[in-house]
């Protein structure tokens, strides 16, 4: 390992994260992708837009979200236990705190309509959300299968004013709809930027959303001082994209804290991928062994993505994070688990971090240590689904 | 120069228009007689394509083209087992996503691909800054790497593209994928712009599916490249006759142009 | 009206606000009544129990919420528009507030249970979270109707830990839920609290409901201090039982401030009713000519209530707050009005306030003047009944 | 003392337990024939329900009771004149709900009901602290305000019940609604309580179900209380006839548990 201060800087000049990341994309894209660097590099160091990105993340997202101590489950665990509260963002996880820095972003680029992929539909709610607030036109690229499944996540979208186009190629599913979005882009370049809803996708977008989130991670070091606790011992996340596991690692990645992802086990990209290259990036993927890209199968559609963002897959193969799966049977434990021992009903994948911890106390986290969960966003969108899968197994 | 591009310059220099035809390998059992019938009927050089599960540069004729490829259990090795049986006297470039050469060994596919009797590559999604460790493995095995140009590229990188491309530019005619709208769109422009620094051969394609169109765009270009137009053909059960005419007329389109301009 | 200083005090000694409040309740619950009384005056006046209150509001709950400008609506509507933002408090309303103060109260009194009533489900799931938080048994009574219409909240509190008990008297709703919780009372009163919902029932409910809801009011107040505002010209807020709007109303009650309360037109009690004595309070009640309680009916379950807590009754007979009702087609026009434009979709409760606001800018609100809105709730809860009228109408 | 209060005593003072029935009013068209009934066979007091919508203190029984009394159009004044037709010798006093008199007028109702023959009333929601206005009407009209006291009274609200109470105190046997559970439960605590402190006659209502639980209560007190289990059989379709049989059993019980005592 090496000088812990060197830790979750910015990608190098091909944006690549040691050996990930970079720029795959079609010619036509590589423009924007330039512009969007630069034009991202030029707000992320004006004062006018950051204080800005900051009042909208106070006045508008509900900043900072608070760290919970999560005083039952500690003692049923015999860890102690923290609980970065996303799931108390305005439209429920973490993902606004990206789309406010891009939909800004989008403004100051002079550009007027914002397009966005989504799997079950919270970035896209996220996005729609954003826009809506800037007057954005805003498009949502959305697989079939999932806009029959999350009807109402499209209802939601349509209310923030945004259009939902279905997308029937391939699987009908997440990856698609980045395709889609993707193809879309080349078309509309000039006046629409990409709002990209996790870590990936091509530079500077990794970098960039990390950077969005990573409020997550510096509230989270701040308060975890002032609660007189300090760094924990052990910052847990969910990982699909990997960009609510990036923000808050950021805060902690130059500190002695152990860095832990926990990945769906039906999409885990860093134990069962590969490297390859997809939507733009050198990454850790799920593949055959001819290249082609699998469907990533999870109980919980945020973490149903086939690859991992540059980053994380640089920090596991670096040492600096670790990355562990979870199974689809023990994540709806969890789920209960922290709701009823604390009144917080988790998103199904925040509970893969909560089933992790669960599972690790007293093994992997050792008796008495500080864990710091980030818990990425709420239940309220899985509870049909949670029923229908409690009432099957009962 | 690799062998491909002195092919196609002098094709050029013949004074007459190239017409490239893309196909997907592995889309039918018989899929290598549509090539075979393409060239009789006249195309300069064929795109064979190897599906990829998400072609992000792709309009929704050639994605179901990969799809059924795929569904057919086609991979790289058996699309190049194929081409054994193709009897070709035309350039065969290989077009398909980075992942899957970066998946099977960027050697072990230029390799492959070489002896395959392939002359060159097209990657859309690997651009000039990515595109070393493949140019690498290419030149060792003498494939051409051939870069695309599109209507936003700007004239620094239009320089820089045209320099490192190899057998010709592939002038994108419009901002989006294939097959998805048609016309020749912005190409004039794009090829005026590689024209300014480079003497490749500039090809335009994306959108060319009426003779017409093929007609327009050759007359201000090297040549045009068709792709989701003869797909089509294949997709809706067209067989190589079907393949034959189509590209008898787009031949004769662009050899009418040349001779209308002459 | 009287000097401004004086309102929204303490009742008087017989728990009333004027001519209204009190305690009609059967005797065996007269003790515990008395108890609760003499339990929250102790706490209240306790800076270990209120330091307490705060923490967890803070930890837990995610308070202090933010005052969101609403920038695009306001130069819509030619009002300048802020909106506090209750919608992001812990499971999406003001009523979190309220729960967290009751259930440490029953902790304080050394009780280990806690029933609530509920109506779509909102109550019910605060309460089940903050007996969750301490793990106090819940048990919630629910209109035998409510639990089908509101399945889906049935299974949250389940999630929660609490044990849902459809009621299956009167009409099956609400007010129903209410006399179930009061009967159930009754046989557990010496290890159970009832957790009451709303500024209503018996003394000291609607006064201490009032107090543990006053932290909206008194965080407001300072924000739009800080904000550069200062007090608005008026405060609106939607009035079921009244909670969120007494929450909010104290903190500007004595400034110059217009309170302003919106009803649903179908469960109107100041407009609508008259007075009457009903859950244990004299108050302003939906009644037929005989003294029968009619039923509400209102597009949001959250207004379905046929009474008023007896504060509003008071400040509606001085004459310091203003009441008005706001029919069922306005409020989903409002929805997605607020929505569309600000990337803020409101409970159906809340967007009755949004609705009279909309209609008022420019007549009762004069242009140009400064508006604070109580955005109770979100509308996540809402979503799927919004869609199928939306879909209706179309 | 008003007269309902001297009638009641006197009955203690000859050493016979007392039997109170409870009747909701308007619950059938001939609702009147089963307090008549009642009457014959020896009930000495009887409660008429007037119904409420929103019976806080009562179980299912006599909600449904109320509710079905409601259907019917029942109304303070329909009750009162259907009492007109009731041949009665024994005291009634109407029970229900506060916002029914509230509504109607406090002044009002206590002048309907006297004229109406009635001598008392039981409200379950207006507890001492609240009831002022209410008794002051009654008082007026000569009206007596029957008390409950309850298994959580605290002996210094004992105190005060007891000596506001008119008629009779109220010894509820259980923390209970009406109908919910049976058993005589903590009555003979609450009697001992009241009777610590006042001379009032005391009867235990709240619970008592069968023969034998009212012999039991009546050997603890003055007499009981019965109110579910006479409603039932009305709601079952029981007719007088089965009124008569039941408050037979009741009557015979209490009897027997006097004789037996003496
Ligand atoms: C609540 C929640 N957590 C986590 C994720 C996974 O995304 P990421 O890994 O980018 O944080 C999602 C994606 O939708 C989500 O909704
Ligand atoms: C979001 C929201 N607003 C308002 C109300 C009405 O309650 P109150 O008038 O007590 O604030 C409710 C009740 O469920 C609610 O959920």
């Amino acid at each position: 390992m090496t000088d812990p201060a060197t830790f979750m800087t910015a990608p190098d000049g091909e944006g690549r994260f040691g050996n990930f990341g970079g720029r795959f994309v079609p010619e036509a894209l590589m423009p924007a992708c330039v512009e969007l660097e630069e034009a991202f590099r030029s707000a992320w160091s004006d004062p006018t837009f950051v204080d800005e990105y900051h009042r909208v993340l106070r006045e508008f997202a509900g900043r900072p979200t608070p760290i919970t101590p999560l005083e039952r489950l500690s003692d049923k665990l015999g860890v102690q236990l923290f609980a970065k509260r996303e799931d108390l963002a305005h439209t429920g996880s973490h993902k606004i705190n990206n789309v406010i820095g891009q939909t800004l972003l989008t403004r100051r680029m002079g550009k007027h309509r914002v397009i966005a992929e989504t799997g079950a539909g919270q970035h896209g709610v996220a996005t729609a959300t954003a826009a809506a607030r800037l007057g954005l036109t805003c498009t949502v690229y959305m697989g079939e299968v999932d806009t029959v499944r999350q009807a109402l996540n499209v209802f939601r979208m349509e209310l923030l004013g945004a259009t939902v186009v279905p997308v029937t190629s391939g699987s009908k599913t997440l990856k698609d709809a980045v395709n889609e979005a993707m193809r879309e882009w080349v078309t509309c370049v000039d006046d629409t930027h990409y709002c990209i809803g996790s870590v990936m996708g091509p530079h500077p977008f990794p970098w960039m959303v990390r950077e969005f989130q990573s409020i997550i991670g510096h509230e989270a070091a701040h308060q975890m001082d002032e609660l007189g606790v300090g760094t924990p011992a052990a910052v847990v996340a969910c990982v699909g994209g990997g960009s609510n596991a990036a923000g808050i690692f950021a805060g902690f990645a130059n500190t002695r804290a152990r860095l832990i992802g926990v990945e769906a086990a039906g999409g885990a990209a860093v134990v069962g991928g590969s490297p390859g290259v997809l939507h733009g990036m050198r990454s850790l993927l799920i593949q055959d062994e001819f290249g082609q890209i699998k469907e990533a199968h999870s109980i919980s559609a945020g973490l149903d993505y086939p690859g991992i963002g540059p980053e994380h897959a640089h920090l596991a193969e670096i040492g600096r994070a670790e990355y562990f799966p979870i199974g689809d049977e023990d994540v709806l434990d969890a789920l209960a688990l922290l709701s009823e021992t604390e009144g917080i009903i988790p998103a199904l994948e925040s509970a893969h971090a909560v089933a992790w911890i669960a599972r690790e106390a007293g093994h992997l986290l050792p008796t008495g240590s500080t864990v710091l969960l980030n818990l990425s966003g709420r239940g309220d969108k899985d509870v049909a689904q949670v029923r229908a899968m409690m009432t099957e197994q009962s | 120069m690799k062998v491909v591009e002195r092919d196609l310059r002098a094709i050029r220099d013949a004074g007459r228009k190239v017409l490239v035809g893309y196909f997907m390998g592995g889309v039918t059992p018989d899929w290598t007689d549509h090539v075979e019938a393409a060239i009789l009927a006249g195309v300069d050089a064929v795109e064979i394509g190897i599906p990829f599960s998400d072609p992000m540069m792709d309009g929704i004729v050639i994605q179901q083209a990969a799809l059924r490829a795929l569904d057919r259990g086609t991979t790289v090795d058996s699309v190049c087992a194929d081409l054994e049986r193709l009897r070709h006297t035309v350039p065969l470039l290989a077009m398909t996503y980075y992942n899957v050469f970066h998946h099977y060994g960027l050697e072990r596919s230029a390799g492959l691909l070489a002896t395959s009797g392939l002359s060159g590559t097209i990657v859309p999604d690997l651009p000039l800054e990515e595109a070393t460790p493949w140019r690498t493995a290419c030149d060792e095995h003498g494939l051409a790497t051939v870069f695309l140009v599109a209507p936003s590229t700007t004239p620094e990188r239009v320089r820089r593209l045209a320099e490192a491309t190899e057998g010709f530019a592939y002038a994108t005619a419009r901002m989006a994928v294939t097959g998805r709208s048609s016309g020749t769109g912005d190409g004039e422009r794009v090829v005026a712009s590689i024209r300014l620094v480079s003497s490749v051969p500039t090809y335009i394609g994306i959108g060319i599916t009426t003779g017409e169109q093929a007609q327009a765009a050759a007359t201000v270009s090297d040549g045009v490249i068709v792709g989701s137009a003869l797909v089509q053909v294949i997709l809706d059960g067209g067989g190589p006759r079907g393949i034959e005419d189509l590209v008898r007329t787009f031949r004769t389109a662009i050899d009418r142009g040349t001779e209308s301009v002459a």
